[in-house]
């Protein structure tokens, strides 16, 4: 059962990891560098479950049997893409939020905004 | 061409954002953007029609069948929702071209249409598709285009709001990747009618029990159920008018649509209802939302929060009739949706021409317009009558039916909340009235004018649309009975 | 860790760290991708956008506990959901027994190029793909809605004879990069084009080959400045490419549609159903690339553009 | 020919280590830029080369061959790169081997 789940396991840690920064930290860049290592490890587990032992990359060549399945390969492309557009917005966004309040960390804007109410 | 009808619904807005950067002019993109969204509003009719006439229809991408390629499906349920985007769509950008010329500077007009075709394109193609992951493909281009949207209101806070928005709704959809994954790992497809078939042979696993809380919670961050709503009153809030008024109206129907595709389509409705305690849960985050934020919204100094909020008591409506879990209730939620895209899309409007004249949406710059601008508040009142749930008014017949369901089910204290509830919308509602028709004009603003007649006239049509539809209930209630019989494997 | 620098420097190696892992995974084409767009371009954009707000972190006065009691409860019930998962590798798991088998076995037969990765995407569920772009499209169009600066056409002209001098006592200092950079970057606009049209015969493709693409222009932007850049690389021009690419890929789909087959069945583009493909997949993976190109290109030049306009607002002020 | 290509490829990796030794043990930012430059390099160029003996023909040799042009032109110019621009943002290099001054180094780091 532990060889055959323990990368799950790792994929799960890294989640985590991952998840936390974004919730827990305040400065905006940094819940973007969480937010990225969680879709990360997303990639990581859904590349996981394509591994098939002794199979090779799914680029098809004479005299192999056995290949990894390529479909989890292709979602992860286009989720890959998914997550570069999202950090960019995000990035975007937290620069113009810089302009505007003067700050990126999320506890002074959140004092900023009561102000002005 | 006929046949081709699921995918030019998606195809037809997806690839007009593009052609859209070719024109030169603010005013021939809005002009063509509008043509655009109302020959989707087209299609989408004719495709309900050929839905009541003949029954589901497939649509094979790229001509390889369905587990292998991605199928659209298009039955009673996505058609009804199709409709009411693109119509709503349609009558918010008539509007669009007034509104924004005060909230938006003239250099980003032509963006501001690209990123509001793309994000309607993304709707249509989430509700249209039957492959699992093209939902997420698609949820992100209207949520990509929609934080960019809201980031445009004038106000700094918009950009906090849209900030906050981006960060719980990457969250939410990574949620559903990850439940997306565990259930290919299970059974090997992504095709959602594949999908049920093949369920249920795995259905006692732990990994599927998993995939279906992820997907339940990230669809509910999106759906911006309580206790998961915090983005919801600032994005709405802060976003340009016509943004708000989209959105309000439509992209947490989108994800209702979501919420009941998964549980009743896909993961099917014996092991939705028994995995967890689904309906319990469901039926009390509802309650509380409702009165949680119907509580919020009377203390609001904001009208564009207020309503914000009270869309947040709406979606928990939809909720206590999504846990009944019976035909009747399921219709209920379906009514409502369709319904409330009405109200909250007059509303909205009406706040945008309020924006248009006086420059601010607080209570306190009420004061007198009933007077000075008599049709835009007369439109506000209709809105809130039907927010209420007043006879001959949309509100009242969902509510109505949301009232059937529990009642069939013996559960009359829930029935008894439903109604204190409206009595609170009552409360709400009536301290904008009382500001705009009680008291005197604020020293000044003697001069205020009505807002212009392309405000107007998208304004009225929502609201008589909420009138007519409050009167003749044939459509509406023919399409979600039939939609949500099919949804229950009840043959009519 | 406080300094955002080195926390992203992290992130950067991070993400090659997982490329390697894909590769031993056989994820050849993720591996590609993930090298190129997470250790590359999204590290580059967080640079440039930390030039802007600063690299300091401030201590923090949140409250961890709430957050912690969160990812416990999400970490454990994944935990939980693992128990039951097919385990790790073996071939008969229902991932490879159910739909993938055909990609594997017939796609030779269905559309002729041996990477599989490239069949499926281009061409069993390009719709995912269309859809991938248009997210692209609209990163580009959103980071352009919140970024770009009005340029005032004063400044332009102002600029044209500074640019020359400024340049030349830019030249001393960066002599070596910018030699070397000269002659890299026609090996890397070579590169990105044989990755494009070798898609489909080893990993690679429209996506990658845009990344690259963009990242030699973005080169080339940072070791000459970006009024240099802007002479060579017409902004809205560049605009102009990211639809182009978009309405390349959606309008093969619409030829298939005027032939009377559905959207992006390709098998109509020639008499050939086998030809067909190829054409189509060749097509479409060119739309890819431009639009990837374009919008890269977009997403640096404004967050460039936004800290050169603050800083010389901050001159001025000064 | 096995046996001179495990020959090439333990240099590179030795040089790696040592490499990776000096980042850790050399006082300032220039000495262990020095290690780290000189080092990977050639060790870089070890690694391709007992690749190179190890599969001497076909498309896979000029892909190695032009992998080891470009790495000798770059990551001499990276090292460059990250020096002068330490040296513009005015990191002095530490030239006197006072004792107090190690210890301040190694605590920033």
């Amino acid at each position: 059962m532990i060889m055959g789940l323990y990368n799950y396991w790792v994929v799960v840690v890294l989640m985590m990891i991952g998840f936390y920064i974004v919730i827990a930290h305040g400065n905006l860049i940094k819940k973007i560098v969480g937010l990225s290592i969680f879709q990360t490890s997303v990639f990581i587990f859904y590349i996981s479950m394509a591994k098939v032992d002794g199979g090779t990359a799914p680029i098809l060549a004479e005299g192999i049997k056995q290949y990894s399945n390529p479909l989890p390969h292709v979602l992860i492309l286009t989720a890959i893409v998914v997550g570069i557009a999202t950090t960019a917005l995000g990035l975007a966004l937290a620069v113009r939020i810089k302009e505007a309040y003067g700050t990126i960390e999320e506890e002074e804007i959140q004092e900023k905004d009561n102000l002005d109410c | 061409m006929l046949t081709h009808l699921p995918i030019l619904q998606v195809i037809v807005p997806l690839m007009a954002a593009p052609l859209c950067l070719f024109l030169t002019r603010p005013r021939l993109v809005w002009l063509f953007a509008l043509i655009v969204s109302g020959l989707a509003f087209l299609i989408s009719s004719l495709l309900l029609q050929q839905v009541m006439e003949s029954g589901t229809i497939l649509y094979t991408l790229g001509g390889w069948d369905a587990p292998w390629g991605i199928e659209y499906r298009i039955d009673y349920l996505n058609s009804l929702l199709l409709l009411i985007i693109t119509a709503i769509s349609t009558v918010v950008l008539f509007a669009a071209h007034t509104s924004i010329q005060q909230e938006i500077p003239e250099d980003r007009h032509t963006l501001f249409y690209i990123l509001y075709l793309l994000s309607l394109a993304g709707m249509l193609g989430i509700v249209a598709t039957a492959d699992a992951f093209n939902v997420f493909v698609f949820l992100e281009i209207s949520s990509l285009s929609a934080y960019a949207l809201i980031a445009l209101g004038k106000d700094r806070r918009a950009l906090w709001a849209s900030y906050q928005y981006l960060i719980m709704g990457t969250i939410g959809a990574t949620f559903i990747l990850i439940g997306i994954g565990l259930m290919y790992q299970m059974t090997g497809t992504l095709n959602m009618y594949d999908l049920s078939q093949r369920l249920p042979e795995v259905e006692n696993t732990r990994t599927v029990f998993t995939a279906f809380t992820f997907v339940i919670v990230g669809v509910c961050l999106k759906l911006a159920l309580f206790p998961l709503h915090l983005w919801l009153p600032n994005a709405y809030a802060y976003a340009p008018s016509i943004v708000a008024a989209f959105f309000a109206a439509t992209a947490t129907k989108v994800a209702v649509y979501l919420l009941i595709r998964f549980t009743f389509s896909i993961f099917g409705l014996s092991f939705s209802f028994t995995a967890l305690p689904l309906q319990m849960l469901f039926l009390m985050l509802g309650l509380v939302g409702i009165f949680v934020a119907s509580f919020a919204a009377i203390y609001q100094t904001n009208v564009k929060h207020l309503f914000a909020y009270s869309s947040i008591a709406q979606i928990g409506y939809m909720i206590v009739g999504f846990s009944v879990s019976s035909v009747t209730g399921l219709m209920a939620t379906l009514l409502h949706l369709f319904n409330h895209a009405l109200m909250k899309s007059a509303l909205f409007l009406a706040l945008a021409a309020v924006v248009y004249r006086i420059g601010s949406v607080q209570l306190n710059q009420f004061h007198g317009l009933g007077r000075q601008m008599p049709y835009t508040m007369a439109a506000i009142v209709i809105g809130g009558l039907s927010l209420i749930g007043v006879p001959l008014t949309v509100g009242f017949v969902s509510k109505w039916y949301l009232i059937m369901a529990t009642l069939e089910n013996g559960w009359w204290p829930v029935t008894v909340l439903i109604l204190l509830g409206s009595l609170l919308a009552i409360v709400y509602v009536w301290r904008i009235v009382e500001a705009a028709y009680f008291k005197p004009p604020l020293s000044g603003r003697e001069s205020i004018k009505e807002a212009p007649l392309s405000l107007l006239v998208p304004v009225w049509t929502m609201v008589v649309a909420n009138i007519y539809f409050g009167i003749d209930t044939r459509l509406s209630v023919q399409v979600a009975q039939a939609a949500s019989q099919s949804l229950f494997g009840v043959t009519p | 860790m406080k300094d955002l620098l080195s926390v992203i420097m992290l992130l950067g190696i991070y993400s090659l760290l997982s490329a390697c892992f894909f590769v031993a995974m056989d994820a050849v084409d993720v591996a590609f991708t993930e090298a190129a767009v997470g250790a590359g371009i999204s590290t580059l954009l967080m640079l440039v956008a930390i030039t802007m707000t600063g690299r300091e972190e401030n201590p923090s006065r949140h409250k961890p506990a709430l957050a912690l009691i969160v990812v416990t409860i999400t970490g454990s019930l994944l935990i939980y959901g693992t128990l039951d998962m097919p385990y790790f590798g073996l071939a008969q798991d229902p991932v490879h027994l159910h739909v993938a088998p055909r990609y594997v076995n017939d796609s030779m037969q269905e559309i002729g190029v041996p990477n599989i990765v490239t069949s499926v995407l281009a061409s069993y569920r390009a719709f995912d793909t269309f859809g991938e772009v248009v997210v692209i499209f609209t990163a580009g169009m959103g980071v352009l809605a919140l970024l770009s600066v009005v340029r005032r056409p004063k400044d332009i002209v102002i600029d044209s004879s500074k640019i020359d001098s400024f340049n030349k006592c830019m030249h001393e200092e960066h002599l070596i990069l910018r030699i070397v950079a000269k002659m890299l970057i026609p090996f890397i606009l070579l590169f990105a084009l044989y990755v494009q049209f070798h898609g489909d015969y080893g990993p690679g493709g429209g996506f990658q080959a845009g990344v690259i693409f963009a990242a030699a222009i973005i080169l080339y932007t940072m070791l000459f400045g970006m009024n240099t850049a802007r002479r060579v690389i017409n902004q809205s021009a560049t605009q102009l490419f990211a639809a182009i690419g978009v309405l390349l890929y959606g309008s093969v789909g619409v030829i298939s549609l005027l032939e009377g087959k559905n959207f992006l069945d390709y098998r109509v583009l020639s008499t050939d159903p086998l030809a067909g493909q190829h054409l189509g997949i060749l097509l479409i993976e060119l739309g890819v690339g431009i639009t990837v190109t374009a919008v890269m290109v977009i997403i640096f030049f404004n967050f460039a553009g936004r800290g050169n306009d603050q800083q010389n607002k901050e001159n001025s002020d000064s | 020919m096995d046996i001179s290509s495990s020959v090439f490829l333990l240099i590179g990796s030795f040089l790696y280590i040592s490499g990776g030794v000096g980042i850790l043990r050399f006082p300032d930012f220039y000495t262990r830029m020095h290690a780290v430059g000189v080092t990977e390099t050639l060790a870089t160029a070890m690694i391709l080369i007992g690749l190179m003996l190890l599969n001497p023909e076909g498309l896979v040799l000029i892909k190695l061959i032009i992998i080891l042009i470009m790495t000798l032109f770059i990551s001499p110019t990276a090292s460059h790169a990250l020096a002068s621009s330490a040296m513009q943002n005015n990191l002095i290099p530490k030239l006197d081997k006072n004792e107090v001054n190690e210890k301040e180094t190694s605590s920033n780091s």
